[in-house]
């Protein structure tokens, strides 16, 4: 009998040796972990040109959606400073990782379905990362992604406060992410395969930390606009600035 | 297998059908089914309903009375004597209420109900017209605008935010369309001749107090009339499964006074104005 | 159909009882692939009826049943599909005809036995690969029973139109298929293997209505293997029969050009509509035996009856347009297809009448195949008359795809079809098991099926008129706000009725071991499957096959010492049973 | 073994019965396979309104093979008039329908080499869906007349050669859809 639980105590302490230990190398070179501190590229979008506008989008036939929206909808696309700095715009590193493997972070991106708008409206994911949809609203609202390589969803959400979790298997620029009950909301999820992305707001600039040294590509993403990308040699410890402009197609 | 003595059955049979006959009856009394109408050919289909109603009622009662009276009488009869009536018998009594239900349904149809149909599908002159189209999961409209012409529509342009229909810019015609999400406006006492499409799957134009039904069916246009005749917001809603949100794909028609329209009419700007 | 024969033995007696296997499994006796039949649509009418619960609980209490919206329209495509294709058809048509076709009509089996046991072991198939589509990426077929395109065609339109739909297809081509070869052999069998003088004039009502219906089920199915057929190569061979130019799903413009969705509505409803007349008819055949059995005398205007039949049929195949009055198609289509439709009352109507007219002067025996049959009499008067409204083109401008059309086709396919056959289970129970079911039960478990039953559907017809979509997963409209409280009493109605389908299944099983033992003709009835042994052997007869000398219902002739004559008692000199 | 040694009807009755089912048979299915074709015809009737309607070049092979067909309904006549050469002439049948259906195999071939049958075109669609769905029923007719191979008895025989006659007379209404409308 002693040698039965010897035995199996070995083999369990082993058992979480192993694990522990592939655990730890799986976590690899993502950001925080080394002690390196690694190259920054940071910078602005702008927009160039006569900025198109967002249309007010009525929804008097929704009943709900225009209860909170009264004065219709704006749908967050062209959202353009006082100094033609462009938000919602995705920059990440397209090329320049090859080879290099990174774990996704334990937290979830959150997509939350307010007032019959999706926040936020371009965001990024790695993949592998939960992507946690919300529905704050008192009405249906249903999520369907039509992405080409990952798997396409569609799921309603009849109620409010439900909440639902998908992810992605593979990188994508990007997954368009829709309401069919509420055509105008729409949503975008850059999918990449590494941490090192993001998203202007509405000042325009981006910051991408902790990168290794080396020479990377640089790509600007818009939904209307189109993608720029340019390429950059970065070493450790070293800060770099782009801008990318975007002007109208 | 001879049972002799009458079945409790043949008393409780005969009455059940007695009281279900009744309760058929008075659910007419007690529920609230009656919906409103506010379109002209509207009051046609119900008149049509109410004939369809008071005429197979009656139907209904004599023919559950009829099994009851039958069930009943079996109770006392108990010899084997079965006189076959005449084949010219057999033929009335077949014949007679045959008859009849085939006058109210062929007579109610040619009758009432042509009319009214033939009044949803004329093509009257000086109306309004109109287009609403169906996708997952929404109604949206359209008028032609000033030119009074549709412009052109391309599949390829449409674009959910900025572009529902695929309107297409480079048409002159398209650029004064009036385009509304989710509601139509019409004024109370003109005919709309609406036309129906739809851009993805099969929807269903319905305003059910309007008596309203009409397919929208991708890759056709469908058509359908009618004339408002009472101000006020009615409900539009989808009657051919469309998916998931098929049950809440909503809009509004909203009628309103000849002047008011006209007054609502000018506030509004063509798509690419 | 002249011509002298025999006792027809060798016919289709070619096959022996056998062992364990070829007797109760692969068996190609006809009693024994009935009993397959009605057990698998047993089955499958649990599964069926748990659906409509469970869509019930939803109706009554939106968001307690952890249905959600995209699930909901594949629950209620199942649903239809199971209890019109895998629970009627197997039940009534498929199971209680294979039963009573060749016992009626004093044949050893089926015309062709090997063909019957193929019809049920491809049917058999089918069911495991419908229900498996509840489990497959993207939940079950969603675009409803009628899978009308693109809604069917295209993936991305409903998350069931991905492998559901293909499932569906799949499970309902071998649905087809061995209900094709079902309907050859009811064919076939009533044509040619009759007894010695059993004219068809001779034929008793239910053999007639097997032969209207199975005729009817295959001159019109082939325009489903069409449209079905279509359908796959448009989902999976990249072709556009039905799907259009232009569609836009989720924003992205499908490759597809140049198909017309309505083309499919057309074929499919070609077999849509006069398959409810393959289903409905059996089941009013089954009623005009039990009524005549047990109210002891001939059904009135037997020949009224038959020629009536037979123009419902033709009739019925020229009327596939009435469920299209709003679809779209060319209005004048609209009025022909109201006319021609509300002609069906008269025939239709005349069968009704007859049933009625079958009750005046009778003595009724109150068994529960006797109740059944009378709870057919009301369902199938009120069903039939919900028809004269929804035959109306206009009057469908209101009701079209609402609840009235829900109550009403409820009426018909799920009532009078239901009846019918717990009708013809008691009925014939005995024939096949020697032994009675019990009555006690059956009564309890009549009342709690039917009367519930009546009042659900009933009240779906009132929701109709109030103007209440169906295939809704919600109602939040504000004109249906009247009618909506009667939403959890409909569905505490609706688990009456299932619930109560127990009483029926306690009594199916337990009936063969502890039921009363039953005669040969327990119920004193006349035709001929009453004049052999109960249970009746392999091969029907254990000597000669009966000959027919007289007609199929006499009962309490004047003058005869007992109330009933079999069809096989030789009659008096001169009524020769010389044709066939 | 049971009922099956109790003899109550003569062999002759007996085989006529079978003869008799076995027609009753065949006219229903043909009457489902027109049907079928009804079906398929009334949808190209609609779908070839079309604007996407390009008709496909005609493979003249399918000539030949029509007359290949045509050729075996006429030995098929042949085996029904003469019993003693029946087994002959049945042979003569079925290798007339072996070289029409390789005929059909070589057209698919030739159409396929030229770029018909990628998706789009409808005409394409249905040149492949009726050929298909004939060479289906061709089948049905090639298991019924080795059946009657088997036994060149009358009773299977001839529901054998009305399905024969049937089919062939079905590709010639294809041929006739497929080339002229």
């Amino acid at each position: 009998m002693d040698r039965i639980w010897t035995f199996s105590t070995l083999v369990i302490f082993g058992a979480a040796a192993v694990l522990a230990a592939a655990s730890s190398s799986g976590r690899g070179e993502s950001a925080g972990t080394s002690p390196m501190i690694g190259a920054t590229i940071k910078g602005k979008v702008v927009f160039q040109g006569k900025a198109p506008k967002d249309r007010k989008i009525s929804v008097e036939g929704d009943k709900y959606c225009s209860s909170c929206n009264p004065e219709g909808i704006s749908t967050e696309r062209y959202v353009i400073g006082p100094n033609r700095e462009l938000c919602h715009v995705f920059v990440y590193v397209k090329k320049g990782l090859e080879g290099r493997t990174f774990d996704p972070p334990k937290e979830a991106v959150l997509l939350d379905q307010k007032h019959c708008v999706y926040t936020p409206h371009v965001f990024g994911i790695m993949t592998g990362q939960e992507l946690r949809i919300r529905n704050s609203d008192d009405t249906l609202h249903n999520i369907h992604a039509t992405p080409k390589l990952n798997a396409e969803f569609n799921f309603g959400q009849p109620k409010k406060g439900t909440e639902e979790i998908r992810t992605f298997s593979f990188p994508e620029i990007m997954v368009p992410i829709k309401c069919d009950v509420h055509g105008w909301m729409s949503c975008y999820a850059g999918v990449v395969s590494h941490p090192f992305f993001q998203v202007t707001n509405a000042s325009g600039t981006f910051e991408l930390t902790e990168l290794p040294a080396g020479e990377y590509e640089i790509e600007a993403w818009h939904e209307k606009f189109g993608t720029l990308s340019q390429t950059v040699k970065v070493g450790d410890g070293q800060t770099r600035e782009l801008e990318f402009t975007f002007k109208k197609k | 297998m001879d049972d002799r003595s009458p079945s409790p059955l043949s008393l409780a049979f005969p009455l059940a059908l007695v009281i279900l006959a009744a309760a058929v009856v008075g659910t007419f009394f007690l529920l609230d089914w009656r919906l409103d109408v506010a379109s002209e050919h509207g009051r046609g289909v119900d008149q049509m309903i109410f004939f369809l109603l008071v005429c197979t009622g009656p139907l209904f009662v004599a023919g559950h009375l009829a099994v009851a009276w039958f069930v009943w009488k079996s109770r006392w009869r108990d010899t084997p004597a079965y006189l076959p009536p005449s084949p010219r018998a057999e033929w009335l009594a077949t014949l007679i209420p045959v008859l009849l239900i085939g006058a109210v349904a062929e007579g109610g149809v040619l009758a009432i109900g042509m009319p009214v149909w033939g009044q949803v599908y004329r093509e009257e002159p000086d109306t309004l017209p109109v287009e609403i189209v169906g996708k997952q999961f929404e109604w949206i409209a359209r008028y032609p605008g000033r030119d009074g012409k549709f412009g052109r529509t391309e599949p390829t342009l449409i674009d959910d935010v900025e572009n529902p229909l695929g309107l297409d810019e480079d048409d002159p015609a398209a650029t004064d369309d009036i385009v509304v999400r989710g509601a139509l406006y019409l004024p109370s006492g003109r005919a709309a001749s609406i036309r129906i499409r739809s851009l993805d799957v099969l929807h269903s134009f319905a305003v059910p107090v309007m008596r309203t039904k009409q397919d929208a069916v991708p890759g056709l246009v469908t058509r359908t009339q009618m004339r408002p005749t009472t101000p006020g917001k009615y409900e539009i809603t989808c009657a051919e499964l469309c998916g998931m949100g098929h049950y809440r794909m909503r809009g509004y028609v909203n009628v309103l006074t000849p002047e008011e329209f006209e007054a609502w009419r000018a506030r509004q700007v063509g798509w690419f104005e | 159909m002249e011509g002298p024969s025999g006792g027809l033995v060798r016919m289709s007696g070619t096959h022996a009882a056998g062992g364990f296997w070829t007797r109760y499994v692969f068996s190609r006796d006809h009693k024994v692939i009935g009993i397959q039949y009605i057990l698998t649509a047993m089955a499958m009418g649990l599964v069926g009826g748990a659906l409509a619960a469970w869509i019930r609980v939803q109706l009554a209490w939106p968001g307690s049943a952890g249905i959600s919206p995209e699930q909901y329209p594949s629950l209620v495509t199942m649903h239809g599909t199971l209890m019109i294709f895998f629970v009627v058809s197997l039940a009534l048509v498929s199971g209680l005809g294979n039963i009573i076709i060749p016992l009626q009509v004093g044949a050893r089996d089926m015309a062709y036995p090997f063909l019957n046991m193929l019809s049920f072991w491809t049917v058999l198939p089918a069911c495991p690969l419908m229900l498996a589509s509840f489990f497959v990426p993207g939940g079950a077929a969603a675009a409803g029973w009628t899978a009308y395109p693109p809604l069917s065609a295209l993936k991305g339109a409903i998350p069931g139109s991905g492998w559901g739909q293909s499932l569906w297809l799949l499970a309902m081509a071998l649905f087809i298929a061995s209900f094709t070869m079902g309907g050859l052999n009811f064919v076939a069998t009533i044509f040619n293997l009759r007894a010695r003088g059993l004219t068809m004039m001779r034929l008793p009502l239910a053999c007639w209505t097997y032969l209207v219906s199975s005729i009817l089920g295959l001159l019109s199915f082939p325009a489903l293997t069409a449209a079905a057929i279509m359908l796959l190569l448009d989902r999976h061979a990249g072709t556009s029969f039905f799907v259009p130019s232009g569609v836009v799903i989720a924003g992205q413009v499908q490759a597809h050009q140049g198909g017309t969705p309505l083309l499919f509505q057309h074929l499919f409803w070609f077999l849509g509509h006069p398959e409810v007349y393959v289903l409905v008819l059996p089941a009013l055949g089954i009623a005009f035996d039990v009524i005549a059995a047990f109210s002891r005398r001939p059904p009135h205007g037997y020949r009224i009856t038959v020629w009536s039949l037979i123009v419902v049929a033709v009739l019925g195949m020229v009327v596939w347009g009435h469920h299209m009055f709003t679809s779209g198609m060319n209005p004048y289509l609209g009025k022909y297809f109201s006319v021609v439709t509300l002609l069906i009352t008269l025939p239709f109507a005349a069968i009704g009448v007859n049933l009625v007219a079958s009750l005046w002067r009778a003595r009724l025996r109150w068994t529960p195949a006797m109740l059944w049959a009378l709870g057919l009499i009301s369902a199938v008067g009120t069903g039939g008359l919900g028809g004269v409204y929804l035959g109306n083109a206009t009057a469908d401008l209101h009701f079209h795809d609402s609840y009235f059309v829900v109550g009403h086709f409820h009426f018909m396919i799920g009532m009078v079809t239901l009846f019918g056959t717990f009708a013809g289970i008691f009925y014939w129970f005995p024939k096949l098991t020697g032994r009675l079911m019990n009555e006690r039960l059956g009564r309890l478990h009549f009342w709690l099926t039917s009367l519930p039953m009546f009042a659900l559907f009933f009240l779906m017809h009132l929701q109709g008129l109030r103007g209440m979509m169906r295939r809704y997963y919600e109602f939040s409209q504000d004109y249906v706000a009247p009618v909506l409280w009667l939403q959890p009493v409909l569905t505490v109605l609706a688990f009456v009725v299932f619930a109560s389908q127990a009483l029926f299944l306690i009594n199916f099983f337990r009936s063969p071991f502890r039921g009363e033992s039953a005669g040969p003709n327990p119920w004193n009835a006349t035709t001929l499957e009453w004049t052999t042994p109960s249970p009746a052997p392999h091969g029907n007869w254990p000597d000669e096959t009966p000959s027919a000398w007289r007609g199929p219902y006499e009962y309490s002739r004047n003058g005869n010492e007992s109330d009933f004559e079999l069809q096989s008692a030789p009659a008096a000199p001169g009524v020769l049973p010389s044709k066939r | 073994m049971g009922f099956m040694e109790s003899i109550d009807l003569s062999p002759g009755e007996e085989s006529r019965i079978r003869a008799d089912a076995n027609q009753t048979l065949v006219a229903i299915l043909m009457a489902m396979a027109a049907m079928l074709f009804a079906a398929f015809t009334a949808s190209y009737a609609i779908r070839r309104t079309s604007a996407d309607w390009i008709p496909v070049p005609f493979p003249s092979l399918l000539w030949l093979n029509t007359a290949l067909l045509i050729a075996s309904s006429g030995t098929l006549e042949l085996a029904r008039d003469r019993p003693v050469h029946a087994r002959r002439w049945l042979r003569a049948t079925l290798a007339l329908g072996l070289a029409f259906a390789a005929g059909q195999i070589l057209a698919w071939t030739e159409l396929a080499a030229a770029g018909a049958f990628s998706p789009g075109n409808p005409h394409r669609a249905f040149f492949l869906l009726l050929t298909a769905v004939h060479g289906a029923h061709l089948v049905g007719a090639f298991l019924a007349c080795g059946a009657a191979l088997g036994r060149s008895r009358s009773e299977r025989l001839g529901p054998c050669a009305a399905w024969w006659h049937f089919v062939g007379a079905l590709w010639v209404y294809v041929v006739i859809v497929l080339r002229f409308f």
